[in-house]
């Protein structure tokens, strides 16, 4: 039988991340605008820009792998977003989707990276290079920092771990589990492509790296995936530390501080190079990240 | 019927270019060419080819040109002092350096002695676009290592010099003030003065804001340091000026060594650094601006001396016939980038005979950066690239 | 003529052209298909997000970071320094062109995709500037691209860069902004010129060593 | 009067290194022509002999190679421009070469950035430095290269008329003494 109480939901579910996400990648170009001392764009500047996007006319392709990556990502990003019990939608959730929405966070990336590599063009190539070491620099603090969680609250259920934080108070306010925040946050800066892991698209160095072969719909195809994985990845920070909420409303604002943080940091670092970022991932984050999994076993 | 032909791969062509290896190929391989510009946001208007094995550098090839006009032989075609108007569009920048230089040249070759208000007035404006400059590079270095808050800034702080420039001179980039034989204005007033030493304070005041977020960072540091190390030997045999070279340890500053102007008088140091990496060089422009700041409080303090901005000569009446003994004159300042200078040969007419201006990317540009580049990862480019602060139209001309 | 044969079709689908082969290279068009309903939601937005290609020609170079950045902040109008040139819309032409930088911004230019503008930034792209006599320096842009806003001056002042793109999207609001249209439709032209300029066979000779593809 | 003696001593010491100079390349004409400059004029073949002098005796940095044209004369004039960190002084060291097959030996082993001057000269005079495996098309197109467009007697008019086409009308032949 179909659900279709739960398919409409997760329609409105994927249309309001949508949305959102675009309101958040304004946000973030203003707030950055902001603090540049700028003017700064309207806040619904990028909903502009895919159509923009979407009206031009695209005359390459490079065959059918470039044109699968964007949508393959977005796709992704997508299930992932469904997997996040996000305030009072608890659409696929399931007994371990801790690991499930932690791992399709990542997969985009490779979407991404597939549809990139056909281009044949040689930035494309060094970007791909750069993301895949991020992606596996990350891989150890990132998973350190939900071993430790999962430590901690005994379940790999989202759901559980809502339920846990509204009785025992936040996670961000346990001792351990703030390590394992700071590493946390450190990884979110590199999954959403921010300084100073902004390495992948580095400007100045690689021109745009794996998105510099895209132009007209896939490009706009890769800007709504972003807008829905800001979102999912705000969401999942917000469900992960700061008890996620009741109603949407409550969540939004627990996002958007999740995404102030984001900027600020983002705005006052340069960039790492990508050996520089690989050791410091291995170095820090992972100590903490050790301690952190140490003291939830302890605890 | 009209057709497009934009530059896709013709579905038709796909399968002959795969056949051919001509394109789905540099990720195959060890080594592949990458072109560096001049379509890139780190380089303006100038390429690298460069030969990577994986992200190092294998071979980099500097490619200049973009930007020739052939400033010499235009020059050699013009008057005078209708040469200002384009020689000044040597270095962009700063053009108020080669238009000193070439004023200075020709006082040498007429034997004026300029008066004291214009050697104050081209002191102040050198220094003033010696600053404007200095926040030009923090654009660009900051926004070539993603610090964009930073870069942001200096712009804005940037605009405070062009707002005095046009005030003082009446133009924002190109500024075609200083001229043979003294200036072509007068200050406006002493409202300037007041402004000008405002800004000075202004500037003073947020180079704190910057030693926050660019030169005392901890990134900043790891992008920096060791990256395109120089040695002394080195960096004299391939004549490196300015602050680069005093990044090596050399002490060699045209204002302490060859002075002109008022700089004999003014009370300033030369930094120096031993390390002779990126970033000696950063570090090295970061004391320079203080300097900087320091020798505008000064001459601010001194005040304009009285007198005529300009030369008083008769010969100055009809501009196009005025005539330059023969003979050949060579004078350089410090600019921000190096030592820039120019050589005027006169042959007693009234357009010169040769003009030859010396940028200092003519040796940073070239050699230099491709000796730097070699084994360098693809993200220090950009960095090296900065820190040398090289600048297109110098090498091009 | 493209716009009639795609409605005789009526899918809405991209059509593909017949591959011809005159002198000796070979051509393919897609055309722009215009979609009647939407098209003013369309050109609202490319009129509010146009992205300039980083690729500065001269010495007008110097005043696009001002403009980018505080003081004269364009990204209130939703511009944005785009580095790639499969995103750009507007190609910013700052200063005199010299034949070398002509060829990258031919290539370039055809490597963006349509609709595309041009704006040719002092008065050097326009007659020569004080390069007139100059062996090096492109006198007349508009014989080798279609351009469509053009500022004189040297140095233009930021603002009144702020009003040649204040121009430019009325233009595009309004669809007068067809410098991409001319470009296709006087296309022999354009490429007669062009092979006047740098002889005959440039693009195999050293274009193709930039873009293998090509 | 202190300064004045600063300067008298400036003078004799600049006297001395030219003195010096010339005792090892006895070929050379040297003088002081102000404080902080000296000049030499040396023969065409002996030009890396006496850089190499010049190397060891204080003068560390090639400025720039300048050529100067004489068209009437038949002659291209090189001005190679020194800086030397120790004394402070700038030099010129002159010589003179054919102007039809102008040819000198590189100076690149003594001074690598002279690679960059040499190409230049090369570029814009056409003058052959033997020994310097990168000299050919490097600032300009081939098609201006062949030129060697900054030579007296290439014009740049005409050539642009040549190029850009006719309706190229800002410049009035019939006018003798065009003031620009």
């Amino acid at each position: 039988m179909i659900d279709w109480k739960l398919v409409l939901e997760a329609i409105g579910m994927v249309i309001y991340a949508t949305f959102v996400g675009f309101i958040f990648m304004g946000i973030e170009r203003k707030a950055m605008a902001r603090i540049q001392r700028r003017v700064g764009p309207p806040i619904y500047q990028p909903i502009i820009d895919v159509l923009k996007l979407l009206g031009k006319r695209e005359a390459i392709s490079h065959g059918f792998i470039y044109d699968f990556g964007p949508i393959f990502a977005l796709g992704v990003s997508i299930t992932a977003l469904l997997f996040i019990p996000i305030a009072n939608f608890h659409l696929f959730s399931s007994n371990a989707d801790l690991i499930v929405v932690a791992y399709l966070l990542e997969v985009p990336m490779l979407g991404i990276m597939l549809g990139a590599m056909s281009t044949g063009n040689p930035y494309s190539a060094v970007g791909v290079q750069r993301g895949l070491l991020t992606m596996v620099a990350m891989q150890l603090p990132y998973g350190l920092a939900i071993i430790a969680l999962a430590q901690h609250y005994g379940t790999f259920s989202l759901n559980s771990i809502v339920a846990l934080q509204g009785i025992h108070g936040w996670s961000l306010f346990v001792p351990a589990l703030f390590l394992a925040f700071i590493v946390f946050d450190i990884t979110f800066q590199a999954m959403l492509g921010l300084e100073p892991f902004d390495i992948i698209t580095a400007p100045a160095e690689v021109s745009m790296g794996p998105m510099v072969e895209y132009g007209g719909k896939h490009a706009a195809l890769l800007f709504t995936q972003h807008a829905v994985q800001l979102f999912a990845e705000t969401a999942f920070f917000t469900v992960l530390f700061l008890g996620g909420a009741g109603n949407l409303g409550v969540f939004f604002l627990k996002q958007l501080a999740v995404l102030f943080l984001a900027i600020f940091i983002a705005s006052i670092f340069p960039r790492f190079t990508i050996d520089q970022a690989a050791k410091f991932f291995w170095k820090w984050p992972t100590i903490l990240g050790i301690i952190a999994v140490l003291l939830t076993m302890g605890w | 019927m009209v057709m497009v032909s934009n530059l896709e791969v013709p579905r038709e062509l796909r399968k002959e270019a795969l056949k051919h290896d001509m394109y789905l190929k540099p990720i195959s391989e060890d080594t592949y060419e990458l072109f560096f510009g001049p379509q890139h946001m780190a380089t303006e208007n100038f390429s690298i080819i460069l030969k990577m094995d994986g992200s190092r550098v294998e071979k980099a090839i500097a490619n200049p040109g973009f930007l020739h006009r052939g400033f010499e032989k235009l020059a050699e075609q013009r008057p005078y002092f209708t040469n200002i108007a384009l020689l000044l569009r040597i270095c962009v920048p700063e053009s108020d350096v080669p238009e000193n230089i070439y004023s200075m040249a020709v006082d040498e070759l007429v034997g004026w002695e300029v008066p004291e208000r214009a050697i104050w007035i081209r002191t102040v404006v050198l220094e003033m676009a010696r600053l404007a400059s200095w926040m030009f590079w923090i654009m660009g270095f900051a926004n070539e290592i993603g610090l964009y808050t930073a870069g942001s800034w200096a712009a804005a702080y940037r605009e405070r010099f062009m707002r005095l420039f046009e005030e003082l001179t009446g133009g924002r980039v190109y500024h075609i003030y200083t001229v043979p034989g003294g200036v072509r204005r007068d200050i406006p007033g002493d409202r300037w003065l007041r402004q000008l030493g405002d800004t000075v304070e202004y500037i003073k005041s947020k180079l704190k804001d910057f030693d926050e977020i660019l030169f005392d960072n901890y990134i900043t540091f790891a992008r920096t340091e060791g990256v395109g190390v120089m040695d002394r030997k080195f960096a004299l045999d391939h004549a490196v000026t300015g602050p680069n070279l005093r990044a090596v340890g050399v002490p060699y500053d045209v204002r302490k060594d060859d002075p002109y102007y008022l700089y004999p008088e003014l009370d300033f140091e030369v930094p120096i650094l031993n390390e002779g990496d990126s970033l000696a060089r950063v570090l090295v422009r970061r004391y320079e601006m203080e300097q900087d700041l320091y020798i505008l409080e000064q001459l601010l303090e001194m005040g304009p001396p009285g007198g005529p901005y300009m030369v008083q000569d008769k010969r100055l009446k009809s501009l196009p016939r005025f005539k330059v003994p023969a003979g050949s004159a060579w004078a350089h300042v410090e600019s921000t980038k190096g030592d820039f200078g120019a050589y005027v040969v006169s042959d007693g007419t009234h357009k010169p005979y040769r003009v030859h201006i010396r940028g200092p990317s003519q040796s940073h540009g070239i050699t230099v950066l491709e000796e730097l580049l070699r084994g360098a990862r693809l993200a220090d480019v950009p960095v090296i690239l900065k820190t040398l602060d090289n600048c297109p139209p110098d090498i091009d001309r | 003529m493209d716009e009639m044969k795609i409605d005789e079709n009526g899918n809405g689908r991209v059509m593909e052209q017949e591959n011809e082969r005159t002198e000796g290279y070979d051509r393919l068009s897609y055309p722009l298909k215009e979609f009647k309903v939407f098209e003013p939601l369309f050109r609202w937005a490319r009129k509010k997000s146009i992205w300039i290609i980083t690729f500065c020609t001269g010495c007008g170079g110097i005043e696009m970071p001002p403009l980018m950045n505080a003081r004269y902040d364009l990204e209130r109008f939703g511009m944005m320094p785009n580095p790639s040139p499969r995103m750009a819309d507007l190609f910013l032409i700052t200063g005199y062109v010299t034949p070398k930088t002509l060829k990258r911004i031919i290539i370039t230019y055809e490597m963006m995709e349509d609709p595309k503008y041009i704006m040719s930034h002092g008065s050097c792209p326009i007659n020569g500037g004080v390069y007139w006599d100059s062996y090096n320096v492109v006198k007349q842009l508009d014989r080798y691209i279609p351009i469509d806003v053009s500022i004189a001056g040297c140095m233009p002042r930021v603002e009144a860069v702020m009003d040649g793109i204040m121009e430019i999207m009325r233009k595009v609001e309004r669809g007068e902004a067809d410098g991409w249209k001319r470009y296709r439709d006087n296309y022999e032209w354009y490429r007669r010129n062009q092979d006047e300029l740098f002889g005959k066979g440039w693009r195999k000779e050293t274009a193709r060593r930039w873009l293998k593809w090509l | 009067m202190e300064e004045g003696n600063r300067e008298e001593v400036a003078e004799v010491a600049l006297n001395d290194v030219v003195d010096a100079v010339i005792e090892r390349a006895p070929y050379a004409q040297g003088k002081v022509i102000r404080e902080r400059r000296v000049e030499f004029s040396i023969p065409a073949e002996k030009l890396r002999d006496f850089l190499r002098v010049m190397k060891e005796s204080g003068f560390e940095m090639l400025m720039q190679i300048t050529v100067v044209d004489w068209l009437k004369e038949g002659k291209f004039e090189l001005v190679y421009q020194m800086w030397s960190v120790t004394h402070s002084t700038h030099a010129f060291v002159r010589l003179e070469v054919q102007r039809d097959d102008a040819r000198l030996p590189t100076v690149m082993d003594i001074f690598p950035v002279a690679e960059t001057y040499e190409r230049e000269a090369h570029e814009f005079f056409g003058i052959d430095f033997e020994g310097n495996p990168r000299l050919g098309p490097f600032i300009l197109e081939p098609r201006e290269y062949e030129k060697h467009p900054f030579r007296k007697d290439f014009s740049t008019l005409s050539y642009v008329k040549e190029i850009y086409g006719e309706d190229f009308d800002r410049y009035d032949e019939s006018k003798t003494n065009y003031v620009i």
